[in-house]
């Protein structure tokens, strides 16, 4: 057990490597193959690209609405990438690293925010739960997820992401305080980036730390650099192992910041200053990540570019192939709302029907 | 046969599912070693074992929202509120997921779960022990609203519920938990949900029931019968989704339609009953369709609750109004 | 005079109340330094300082539930939820504890107080940011529930909301938030909570919608008006407590009726119109009252929402039917 | 600042006297004139008088349903002596002996439990609010009334109790962290009586105590021996005074015992041992306090037995009194939906009155 002397009542945050991308703590660097550094590294910036290109989609009126990710992708791919194939993912809306690594394809993806629910039904093996909006309930069917495979003996660990907003909510206390009293193999993992909406994480709550909330339900947490991928792989890791054992939850507070809007809906400028941004862009994840790669002969230039204009093209041709996906049929917005559509689901759907066909003469 | 009271039936129901499906697990506020406050679940944890009937924390929302985690990962939650009037502070899970995972994961993922709370009024309760709820449900899309009024029924409809692939709202009226006995088959059976039930046929007039005030309309229709007048009475069931066919088919042959109801007036189930009747018969109408349902007031404590509760009384005078009208 | 679109005439309303009472207190999420998501209360914190309109945490339930006490230690909260699909967290405070602390302390304590949250489809937004769900809030006794259909009434609604001395719903159709302007007076007036508006009188057919419909029913009529037909066209505005007399005058004079809401058909607030109706003006009727209504299912997501909406050739082909009955 | 080293994270509860009546912590102790302490005593004495009637009466069928104090008596008459007349309480349904201190009638207590919503019609100028059935949503009201009286710049205070079960509900999370970030004046205090019906307190979480979860709101917490009414009046004192001065909310736990039923309507037989409740009536608050109030000579058996007495024939008149009060009117049950009754309520008032008078005749 490498961080169960870690107290989040302190100020002490786990980092492994510093904004320069030197390693810092040794001791503490997890082993990776220089494969899943790099596989780790793309996806982050893949995850980069598409931000960028999707809020560009949506400044041209080609998307309705996107929430990106900048600055968190290190909290997002540092975790799940110390996840197994079989285990569990229950998200909130911002947690695309998480996504791709877990092989959501990026055209679902796309297809959801394009506002087709089709997005969001999950291939076949890909153990991650849609999209949630109400803030903090996913805590909730993340315990239950892990109750139904300790029930069976499977070994599977759920990991569960919600905002430092969401730490206010009643269900996210519920969900913890459910989670250590069954001693169900679940990890929290709260992407602080600072805000909600506008509302700041120092008027969110009083606590010193996000993780020390974990002290309320005798659980451990961890206070990490959500900008270092390694703390977060580490950190995650050794969550993830110590609950597939049977030894319960832990909460994990990823300190990190969201380097752009709340969503394509949102002006941050109006809550906030640039010098923090600006201070945090320092901090940035990718380029602390990249710097470390480098120093180390796993990475250069050349291969940046060419990551980069090889994401670009992959984010252009799936964003085109979702623009040609039209609309959604009346079927499956009838179809799903039971197994069986009732009788008067039945005669609603062909009343429409008609008046649809009627309109379309 | 076993002869068994409703809540027997229920704990029967339970008791058989579960020795048939592993998959089930029974959950809920002292649920599990004391088998909830009314004992519904009496003797399950015992049979079945901790992991398959326990004690929750108190938490409602913790309560349903866990279960939905459950259902999509391959169990089949049969949750308990302790009274329906605690059912709001997991009122977002039901309706913001547990009606939702379906069409919001194209249907990847289901929540097969029943969540049965006690209902309803008349027991002399504290407050929040007496709410009469269906509508708050039955207007969501995606969710089945159940109330029996027999032991053999809620052994029917709960195995029903417990084997639907949605998620099923089990109301449990709760005033006719200890009233009566009742041959119950011993082995599982099935009552369609969505099916209502034909209780007593009759000419003159339509009337639509369910849950404890069966029974008072079946008081109030053996008085009225007496003076010559032929009723049909029809058991709901479900609430949701309503058996419409069968309705409009009495109300076509009677002519005239009464809904009793122990929720509140206004927005009440009631009035939907009415609308239906109003588009599959309004030409066979020879009276205002018409509802006895409880006042719009929040329910008393027991010393005022006879005020508020709907009688023999007041269902035999409405009745007779509309078969006069 | 200003001339303000819908959402400004609401900052108004919120403006000159508190500029007239020290009393009312504004917040929610994002609510103070931003001025909420839609702007609402653009410029409130700045003018009133932060104690006055202030930020809260991200707490439904905590949001209404302070506000409860605030209101019965002589505050006027009027507090926003971001949207009406999250009010479900907020939920139990609201039934079991604002529409209630009167009756429960008989009189002693009362929660005067305004919960806004903008509802309604057609903003082509992402999940549980469409829903309309006035009906279950007026199943509840103990709330009022006002929805506005112009800049006018919405200043004058709010007005009368913050004064009245029980909690009000406030439904915001934030589809017309900005869609059109109308002249609105400075300084405070109240539209009194209770009373519907007859937007249009006629002879044929009666018409009641509400919110964003309102201006769909108006298209739909100018159009069938052409035909010949005279319509009588009554925006309800407050959906609890109904103003029966307006509709039952109105369905006597006309021998027709309509209802058109965004909210879910089955258990919707159309079927209580509808009974009101069949209750008040039975034997006036020439052709059964009618509902117009989304189908009962979740609302779609942006590529499927045309599906969903009743949109003008819906209201149109129905209001014909039932006027050539 | 007497408690401000202590640490609710240890297993250091906080005792002044203990169970035999010795004051262990005389450098804790408060000072309290005798009459204060006589007063609270009678207070202790009144609510077990009036417990084991009531129980009688509701075994005679005279009284649907109760919920007694056993036990609990030092928890709640020791804290609430610590506030002032005009400070605010937000209580759930077991706090007998704050509502007897704060001046409600016990005539309006005994009312309430017959099934009379007038008993819970609080006399002018006493702060409290009614019985709350909904476990922990009492807390969310506690944080608004100190709002209120912080907006109009008065120094009251909000004491508001919730049980050990109460705890894992989400509202008892929302309300201390909305006071936390609000720094209203709010003193939230467990009766951690060690059952949620029948769900054991070990069984509700896993935190050490109650009191540690004041952790995740960056806020004081004490753990308190509530079978002590001078710790229980010691920590709440420095608790309210502290909020009193604009310095915030603190949590208290009082671990405490419930020595009776739930309610009338539990058989704790049914979930627990004899010998538990055995070993916690040696525990029992009263016998501890009178042994300590006997050995400073304040007390003797002659003042105990007529202190019964005296106390045995008031809840008799008063319960008698409730008795003879009858049902509750029609009009009761209408007036009181909104300030003004609306047409139809108008009526449906007057359907069901015009039917009684069919019924009566
Ligand atoms: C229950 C609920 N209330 C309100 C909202 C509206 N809303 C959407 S995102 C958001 C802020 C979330 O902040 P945080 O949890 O920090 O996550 P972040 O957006 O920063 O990733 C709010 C208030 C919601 N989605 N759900
Ligand atoms: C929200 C809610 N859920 C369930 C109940 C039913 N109920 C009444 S008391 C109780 C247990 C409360 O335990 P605790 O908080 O420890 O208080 P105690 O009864 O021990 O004083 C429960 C579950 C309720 N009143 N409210
Ligand atoms: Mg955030
Ligand atoms: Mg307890």
């Amino acid at each position: 057990m490498l961080f169960d002397k870690h107290n989040p009542q302190t100020d002490e945050m786990i980092q492994i490597m510093d904004q320069d991308g030197v390693i810092v703590r040794p001791d503490l660097m997890p082993t990776l193959t220089v494969e899943e550094m790099i596989k780790m590294y793309k996806t982050m910036v893949f995850v980069r690209v598409i931000d960028t290109k999707t809020v560009q989609y949506q400044r041209q009126g080609r998307i309705l609405t996107y929430a990106p990710n900048f600055g968190q992708e290190a909290t997002q791919v540092g975790s799940i990438s110390a996840a197994n194939k079989s285990d569990w993912v229950a998200s909130a809306f911002r947690e695309l690293g998480v996504w791709l690594h877990k092989g959501i394809p990026l055209y679902n993806v796309l297809l959801y925010w394009y506002g087709n629910e089709l997005g969001m039904k999950m291939p076949e093996g890909v153990r991650v739960l849609p999209v949630n909006v109400p803030i903090a309930s996913q805590f909730q069917h993340a315990t239950g997820l892990a109750y139904a495979s300790m029930y069976r003996g499977e070994d599977d660990v759920v990991l569960a992401y919600v905002g430092d907003g969401g730490t206010s909510h009643g269900e996210f206390h519920e969900a913890l305080n459910f989670a250590a009293v069954k001693n169900t193999a679940n990890v929290f993992i709260i992407q602080n980036n600072q805000y909600a909406i506008s509302t700041k994480r120092t008027n969110q709550t009083k606590s010193r730390t996000l993780a020390q909330k974990a002290v309320a339900y005798g659980m451990p947490g961890r206070y990490v650099d959500g900008n270092d991928v390694f703390a977060m792989y580490a950190v995650t890791k050794e969550a993830v192992e110590n609950a597939r054992k049977g030894n319960g939850p832990t909460l994990i507070e990823a300190y990190t910041y969201r380097l752009g809007a709340h969503t394509t809906a949102d002006d941050p400028t109006v809550y906030r200053d640039d010098e923090e941004v600006k201070a945090w862009e320092k901090k940035d994840p990718i380029d602390r990540f990249r710097k470390y790669l480098i120093s180390q002969g796993h990475w250069d230039e050349e291969k940046e570019k060419q990551l980069i204009k090889e994401k670009e093209s992959i984010i252009k041709e799936e964003f085109e192939k979702v623009e040609k996906s039209g609309f959604v049929s009346l079927e499956d917005v009838f179809d799903y709302t039971y197994a069986t559509k009732t009788k008067l689901l039945e005669e609603q759907y062909n009343n429409i029907k008609a008046r649809e066909a009627r309109e379309a003469k | 046969m076993l002869v068994l009271n409703l809540i027997e039936a229920i704990t029967d129901a339970l008791d058989v599912e579960m020795g048939l499906d592993d998959s089930i697990v029974v959950f809920g506020e002292d649920v599990g070693f004391e088998g909830g406050v009314f004992r519904a679940t009496k003797g399950l944890q015992k049979k079945y074992g901790e992991k398959r009937c326990f004690d929750t924390v108190l938490a409602e929302a913790s309560i349903i929202g866990s279960g939905i985690g459950m259902a999509i990962n391959g169990l089949k939650p049969v949750v308990e509120l302790q009274f329906s009037g605690f059912m709001f502070p997991g009122y977002n899970q039901i309706v913001t997921h547990a009606a939702r995972m379906r069409n919001r994961s194209r249907g990847a993922y289901t929540v097969p779960m029943v969540i049965r709370m006690p209902y309803g009024a008349g027991v002399r309760a504290l407050e929040h022990h007496s709410e009469s709820l269906e509508v708050l449900f039955a207007h969501i899309a995606g969710l089945k609203v159940v109330i029996p009024s027999t032991p053999y029924d809620a052994k029917g409809l709960m195995i029903a519920a417990i084997r639907d692939p949605d998620p099923v709202i089990f109301l449990e009226p709760k005033r006719i938990y200890r009233a009566f006995k009742q041959e119950v088959p011993e082995d599982d059976y099935v009552i369609p949900i969505g099916k209502a039930k034909i209780l007593k046929e009759g000419n003159d007039l339509t009337v639509v029931s369910w849950g404890a005030m069966v029974r008072d309309v079946q008081n109030a229709i053996a008085i009225i019968e007496k003076e010559g007048f032929s009723i049909e009475h029809i058991d709901l069931r479900t609430i949701s989704p309503i058996d419409r066919e069968t309705i409009i088919e009495s109300v076509k042959k009677t002519g005239r339609f009464v809904v009793v109801h122990e929720a509140a007036q206004s927005f009440g189930p009631g009035a939907e009953l009415i609308t239906i009747v109003n588009e599959g018969a309004f030409l066979y109408l020879e009276a205002p369709p018409t509802r006895i349902a409880s006042p719009d007031i929040i329910v008393p404590l027991p010393k005022g609750e006879h005020h508020y509760l709907v009688n023999k009384n007041t269902i035999k005078d409405e009745l007779e109004k509309v078969l006069k009208y």
